[in-house]
């Protein structure tokens, strides 16, 4: 009994988060529907977004509040300081994606808002879970706990703008849902589905050979063909989620038809614990063994730079723009992977690259979703007259500084982050991860990493110039909802106060990586 | 001899029922030759010494997995094109792929010195619980609540419209 | 037998798997074949269970199947939104958005 | 004189341009207000000067280097003020610059709106901040991070009139070239880092700059960090063939262009060199590379600008081949050579923009053959840009003489003749082009715009007349800066400033006999009777001219057609092939998940061979 209770302690967090599930489930429940046409004002299911987040704030307190642990679950899961980075980091995508979701929640599905945020829950259960895990099974189950809710939430939504509406068909079926929002579910789940068999395909090789699903005894698994083939597959399937070349095609596709709140949670939380896991099950199963996935993790991340890069470059779509842009990111925080990966291989571990990733997720965290909030604004304030065409458009923030120079600059901040500019927090973070892979040896990546950086300057700055020199279609301001607009401070600060002083991140970010069990 | 026999058979079945489930013209068909696939594989288990894990094959694969694919099949028959597209044109790459992957994994395999399998009497179920509970007991948590939220998850999808919002 | 046979056929299933997901233009077509990829994987655990002597790998397996059956679950949610939003239930009638 | 520390003065020099830069940045309503926003500017650029000059008069050499990202002085930035003899004086240059720029166009941009001229002396309240920060950068990384700064507000600047689509385009070619080579200098600064973290006991690395840190890392870090920042260098300052994008940046203000190209972006390179000096000693082959291309690049833009009609593309290759002998000088071990060169070339070559500015203004456009006359019109701002081109063209006397000469007497000293040789010739083809313009500008056949011309108002003449005084004086400047820099310097008349001094006054001769006198008649040959008979005979009037227009001429735009569709040509298929590589790749993204799929299983079958074949 004593081993149960300090087992749900040292799960402390994936435990709260579980019971708010269960709490807001029968919150929605309780909470009738009473909503007008638009659903605005008095629908009581609007409390459900609060609740869920002063409940993300709660769990998020408590994590600040409660120290590493050290403590094992089985053999399966630990509560150390990495986990507790993560969880943090995690905890803080929740609440930005919560406050993000509300106002559009409230206005476009009033109804199902409940559902939305449990399944928000769910998914950053996996999230939390993922941080800790330290064996297979757990990793793979975290990852569809992650990954399910995502399917699901990327197919939400009826609005997507400029939806062309089918026949009615008869009896059952009279009411027809948007299409875009199917569509964006389609893709994600199909590439999902056939990645999550590879994964497990390649994770029961690992297994097999390694005769143990803990992540410490894989690197006892005798070298042998099958052996590769598992990581590679195992390499693959993940690439999914990471949105690495060439299994990154869903990700446009589906950032454009999704909700975009969503898509600033999608876009940044299960892409860093899906890395995360990667990260630990290469660095503590196969970290002595460099050879077996270096050179091929090396090539996808040259591949998903360059590709990520150049999709990215023609975009005129901006959530298609971000996407894209986000696989070049993705790229790049690879290279801190392998930074570690090479050091370690060489038998004198180096956690700089790891100190680099967890930075950089932070930096990427801020800048990413508070400019996908920032689209939202826009979308969210588009009136029938506006031309449909320009919906989501970067044309559609011409001269954005003119109607609200807040959010322009809020935006602004955070293209120059994601453009690596200096005194934004994105600087630091590729300066980190470079300096890290320089350490490794792996120069010639730094300059290609940074010649294709002067791509991704080019279509941030356009964005930016569109903000700026372009004209608006109209003068007045953009009307921002107040959930809206904390969440896009909240990003922006973050952005510049980071850069500005990065200091307590880079400190928190060495402590994490210090307390890392497994290296 | 008799479990070389046997292994083929099954083996047979298996394989034949499975290329059929991706080439049969109609779905109801493959779903049926999916199911077919299902227990033959089942079959193999009990022959792995993992009845449990056989039970639950026909039981919640061929029992839960196939009916829900054949509810699919019936609530989506009334769409205009199926059947009529339902392969692809693009099926040579596909079986040049197919057979690269194959050739790829079956040379890793044979490259491999893998153990024996141990013949050994039938794990009990209590064993394998202990297992599930004691070693994995956070994966299994974990996997309720991912099977409750997908539960909801299916619910807010497919619920018709007109109730919604 | 060798658990190399198993693993061979595991293999052959995957890539019967592989061959259905990619010439099915029906999304019901395409969890067909993504079933045969994660039985395929389901062998390759009971048998490798078996070849390590121990029960993890059974467990293991279990925990694929049940994966498996909430992916399902989803999946076919997801056909269905798709029918009706498009009236179709072919992957490649949803290709409004691309390039 | 102890007015204030050191490091107060510096932080006041570089914090007054920031202050200016938020207030009219944040506060709208005074941005939008025009004239005031731009005393607001000028206001901070006046300060920065003074506390510049007094921090020159003061004297004092003081180092501050605060850990500015905390973790306890394990991470690796550090930022501060680095006060000493160089950099004082740089920023005395810089601040006096902008404070003309400014100034000057409070006149110049006086047609602007109101919220187009807040807009514009915010740029430039950002830029002079930033320019000023780099000055005192203590090391490395402060020294990146105000140089991409520098770089995004002359982006700004040279885009300023951004609804016309050659200035967006030339803004966005000019931040596109130096950002590519920024590479290097972003590179250079983890090669730095990580090599002195590998020699350091502790594992940490710096981003100094000192021969400590040159020591160090030794000859083959040394040339590493060096080289990398050396493509930095070739695109901020213009080097063959990271030059295109200068030309081009004409399309902006011309007081933005006097700025840009005096004292401040294109200094910013041979500035870096001048400051990581220690580490470009250590890298002997990085050096030599300099001296040659230094001079290919002086002598290559020269050539180009013999034959230019707009007054202020001579000007940019002008540029481009003044910084060409700063590389050049330096290349050849002479910091202070290098310097001295960027500290008088600020001066003349601000005053010949600011003339040029000028003139333009009072015509309105910048063709050579417009201005034709102007001499009559503006007696002063005439004689302040004869001023600035007899100064560059090296007349002794003048800033542009002494300084040049230390070039030509460094390379001479170290032996390398070929650069010397490419050097000499590049000064008198600079005094032929300068007195060209001149001939043309000022007194050639009077345009149909030069009758309204009139003198430009004060605001314009007082940083003209006052940037005159300084292309006359800063030559004598020589001793007092030396010793400022730490060298010896004295001036005295050698073979070498004999030989430059003649080919300069020949090329003079020879600019005004073509262009201002047009004495190449046969008429006027026909005086030496004799040899005018020969000649007149032997068509030898007719053959040279034949000979200059095909020859030099030839030459000229042969090379000019080199530069813009050779040179920038590869540049230009990079962005091209970059764009349409994505085009290409975006037809794979054709929205049938089907594809997508496919994609997922080609990636593993391509990983599991490659993990096949690594086993």
């Amino acid at each position: 009994m004593n081993e149960w209770l300090s087992g749900l302690q040292t799960l402390l967090i994936p435990v709260l988060l579980t019971a708010a599930l269960l709490l807001l489930i029968l919150a929605d429940l309780l909470l009738p529907f009473r909503g007008g046409k638009d659903g605005s004002g008095g629908n009581p299911k609007n409390a459900l977004g609060v609740i869920a987040f002063l409940q993300l704030a709660a769990v998020a307190v408590v994590s600040w509040l409660s120290p590493a642990s050290g403590l094992w679950v089985g053999k399966s899961w630990v509560d150390d300081s990495w986990t507790v980075f993560l969880h943090r980091l995690f905890l803080t995508a929740g609440m930005l994606a919560v406050l993000g979701m509300y106002a559009h929640g409230k206005k476009n599905f009033a109804r199902r808002q409940g559902e939305f945020y449990t399944l928000l829950f769910a998914s950053l259960i996996g999230m939390t879970l993922l941080a800790g895990a330290r064996d297979l099974l757990l990793i793979v189950v975290a990852f569809e706990l992650m990954g399910m809710p995502l399917y699901i939430m990327a197919a939400y939504g009826k609005t997507d703008g400029d939806s062309a509406q089918g026949p009615a068909a008869p009896g059952l079926l009279r009411a027809t849902p948007a299409r875009r929002p199917a569509e964006a579910g389609l893709k994600l789940y199909l590439v999902g589905a056939v990645s999550a068999a590879i994964t497990l395909y390649g994770v029961s090789l690992l297994y097999g050979l390694s005769g143990s699903t803990q992540l410490v005894d894989l690197a006892k698994a005798p070298s042998s063909p099958l052996l590769f083939v598992g990581v590679a597959m195992t390499i693959a399937g993940f690439s999914f989620k990471l949105g690495l070349a060439p299994f990154q095609f869903w990700i446009p596709d589906t950032y454009q038809g999704a909700p975009t709140p969503f898509v600033s949670f999608l876009s940044v939380a299960p892409k860093a614990a899906g890395l995360t896991a990667l990260g630990t099950i290469l660095l503590i199963g196969f970290g002595q063994r460099g050879d077996i996935w270096i050179p091929t993790l090396l090539a996808v991340a040259v591949v998903t730079m360059v590709a990520g890069n150049l999709l990215a470059l023609p975009q005129l779509h901006l959530k298609r723009l971000l996407g894209n842009s986000g696989v070049a990111q993705m790229g790049t925080m690879i290279i801190g992977l392998l930074a570690v990966g090479v050091q370690t291989a060489h038998g004198q571990p180096d956690p700089a690259g790891l100190r680099a990733l967890l930075f950089y997720f932070v930096g990427y965290l801020a800048a990413n979703t508070g400019l996908f909030l920032v689209v939202e604004a826009l979308a969210a304030s588009r009136t029938a007259n506006d031309a449909p065409e320009t919906r989501d458009m970067i044309a559609g923030l011409s001269g954005l500084n003119r109607r609200s120079p807040g959010l322009a600059l809020a935006a602004l901040l955070c293209l120059l982050s994601l453009a690596g500019i200096p005194f934004v927090v994105g600087f630091w973070a590729k300066l980190y991860v470079f300096v890290a892979a320089w350490q490794a040896g792996q120069a010639w990546l730094v300059i290609l990493a940074a010649a294709l950086a002067v791509i991704g300057l080019f279509y941030y700055l356009r964005v930016a110039r569109s903000m700026y020199l372009g004209e608006p279609t109209t003068e007045a301001p953009v009307p921002v909802p107040w959930s809206l607009k904390i969440a896009i401070l909240v990003t922006a600060l973050a952005t510049a106060g980071l850069g500005l002083m990065p200091g307590p991140l880079v400190e928190a970010a060495r402590a994490a990586v210090a307390g890392f069990t497994g290296l | 001899m008799a479990e070389t026999i046997a292994f083929g058979i099954i083996a047979a079945c298996m394989l034949g029922s499975g290329l059929l489930a991706v080439t049969s013209k109609k779905l109801v068909h493959s779903v049926l030759w999916l199911a077919a696939t299902l227990v033959s594989t089942a079959a193999l288990y009990v022959a792995l010494a993992a009845p449990f894990l056989a039970a639950m094959q026909i039981v919640l694969y061929t029992g839960g997995v196939v009916t829900l694919m054949l509810f699919g099949v019936m609530l989506t028959d009334q769409a205009h094109d199926v059947g009529a597209a339902n392969l692809s044109g693009k099926r040579l790459p596909a079986v040049l792929l197919g057979l690269l992957l194959f050739g790829l994994l079956a040379a890793a395999i044979q490259r491999t010195s893998l153990p024996p399998i141990v013949e050994a009497p039938p794990a009990s179920t209590v064993e394998l619980g202990k297992v599930l509970l004691l070693d994995h007991v956070v994966a299994f948590e974990a996997l309720s609540v991912l099977l409750l939220a997908t539960m909801i998850g299916a619910i807010v999808l497919a619920r018709r419209n007109d109730v919604q919002d | 037998m060798p658990t190399s046979a198993y693993l061979l056929l595991g293999a052959a299933l995957f890539c019967m798997g592989v061959f259905g997901v990619l010439t099915r233009r029906n999304a019901i077509g395409v969890l067909i074949g993504v079933e045969l990829m994660t039985n395929a994987v389901n062998l390759n655990l009971i048998a490798l269970s078996r070849a390590n002597g121990h029960l993890t790998g059974q467990a293991f397996a279990l925990f694929s199947l049940a994966l498996t059956v909430a992916e399902v679950i989803v999946g076919l949610a997801i056909v269905l939104l798709l029918y009706r939003s498009h009236r179709s239930v072919l992957t490649d009638s949803a290709v409004e958005m691309k390039g | 004189m102890n007015i204030a520390s050191p490091i107060t003065l510096a932080a006041v020099a570089v914090m007054a341009p920031l202050a200016t830069f938020l207030i009219i940045g944040l506060i709208a309503p005074l941005r939008r207000s025009g004239k005031p926003a731009a005393w607001v500017g000028i206001l901070g650029a006046t300060t920065s000067t003074v506390a510049a000059a007094l921090l020159v008069v003061d004297g004092r050499s003081d180092i501050l280097i605060a850990d500015w990202l905390g973790a306890g002085g394990k991470f690796f930035a550090s930022i501060g003020f680095q006060v000493d003899g160089i950099s004082a004086s740089m920023l005395l240059v810089v601040s006096l610059v902008a404070w003309c720029v400014q100034v000057f166009s409070l006149g110049y941009m006086s047609d602007e709106t109101p919220a187009g001229l807040g807009r514009y002396y915010t740029w430039h309240s950002l830029f002079l901040f930033s320019m000023n920060g780099l000055v005192m950068s203590p090391n490395a990384l402060q020294l990146f991070l105000c140089w991409e700064l520098v770089g995004l507000a002359s982006y700004l600047l040279i885009g300023f009139y951004f609804r016309k689509p050659s200035a967006g385009r030339a803004a966005v070619k000019a931040f596109w070239i130096t950002k590519l080579a920024d590479i290097g200098l972003g590179a250079g600064l983890v090669a730095l880092y990580v090599l002195t973290a590998k020699a350091s006991p502790d594992g940490l690395g710096s981003f100094d700059w000192s021969p400590q840190v040159a020591q160090a890392i030794g000859t083959g870090g040394a040339t590493v960090v060096a080289g990398l920042f050396f493509v930095a260098v070739m695109g901020k300052s213009a080097q063959f063939p990271l030059h295109i994008w200068l030309p081009d940046a004409m399309e902006g203000p011309t007081p933005v262009s006097a700025l840009l190209h005096a004292a401040t972006m294109v200094a910013a390179g041979v500035y870096l060199v001048v400051r990581a000096y220690p580490l470009f000693q250590a890298a002997p082959d990085v050096l030599l590379f300099m001296t040659y291309l230094g001079a290919w690049t002086a002598i290559f833009a020269a050539v180009i600008a013999t034959v230019q009609t707009d007054i202020k593309k001579v000007l940019a290759y002008s540029t481009c081949s003044q910084l060409g002998y700063m590389v050049s000088g330096l290349g050849a071990g002479s910091l202070f050579g290098g310097y001295f060169h960027l500290f008088t070339h600020a001066g003349f070559k601000a005053l010949l923009f600011l003339g040029a500015g000028a003139l333009i203004h009072a015509v309105h456009s910048n063709e050579l053959t417009d201005m034709g006359g102007l001499w009559r019109k503006m007696k002063l701002s005439g004689t302040a840009f004869i001023l600035g081109a007899l100064a560059l063209a090296g007349v002794p006397g003048l800033a542009g003489f002494f300084s040049k000469d230390t070039i030509l007497e460094a390379l001479h000293a170290s032996g390398q003749t070929v650069p010397w040789l490419m050097l000499l010739l590049a000064a008198g083809l600079t005094a032929f082009y300068m007195t060209r313009v001149v001939a043309l500008a000022l007194f050639g056949k009077p345009g149909h715009h030069t009758e309204h011309a009139h003198e430009a108002p004060a605001s314009m003449l007082i940083p003209v007349l006052l940037l005159a005084v300084t292309a006359v004086g800063a030559g004598y400047m020589g001793g007092p800066l030396a010793k400022m820099v730490g060298a010896e310097y004295a001036f005295h008349w050698s073979m070498t400033g004999i030989i430059a001094t003649s080919l300069g006054l020949l090329g003079i001769a020879a600019g005004w006999a073509i262009y201002g006198a047009r004495i190449v008649t046969a008429e006027q040959l026909a005086v030496f009777a004799p040899i005018g008979n020969f000649i007149r005979a032997s068509a030898v009037d007719r053959s040279a001219a034949w000979v200059y227009r095909n020859a030099m001429l030839g030459l000229g735009s042969g090379i000019a057609w080199f530069d813009r569709y050779v040179v920038d040509g590869v540049m230009n298929l990079t962005a091209w092939l970059a764009m349409s590589g994505g085009q290409q790749l975006r037809t794979f993204q054709s929205g049938r998940a089907g594809d997508y799929v496919y994609a997922v299983l080609v990636g593993v079958v391509l990983l599991v061979a490659a993990g096949l074949w690594n086993a």
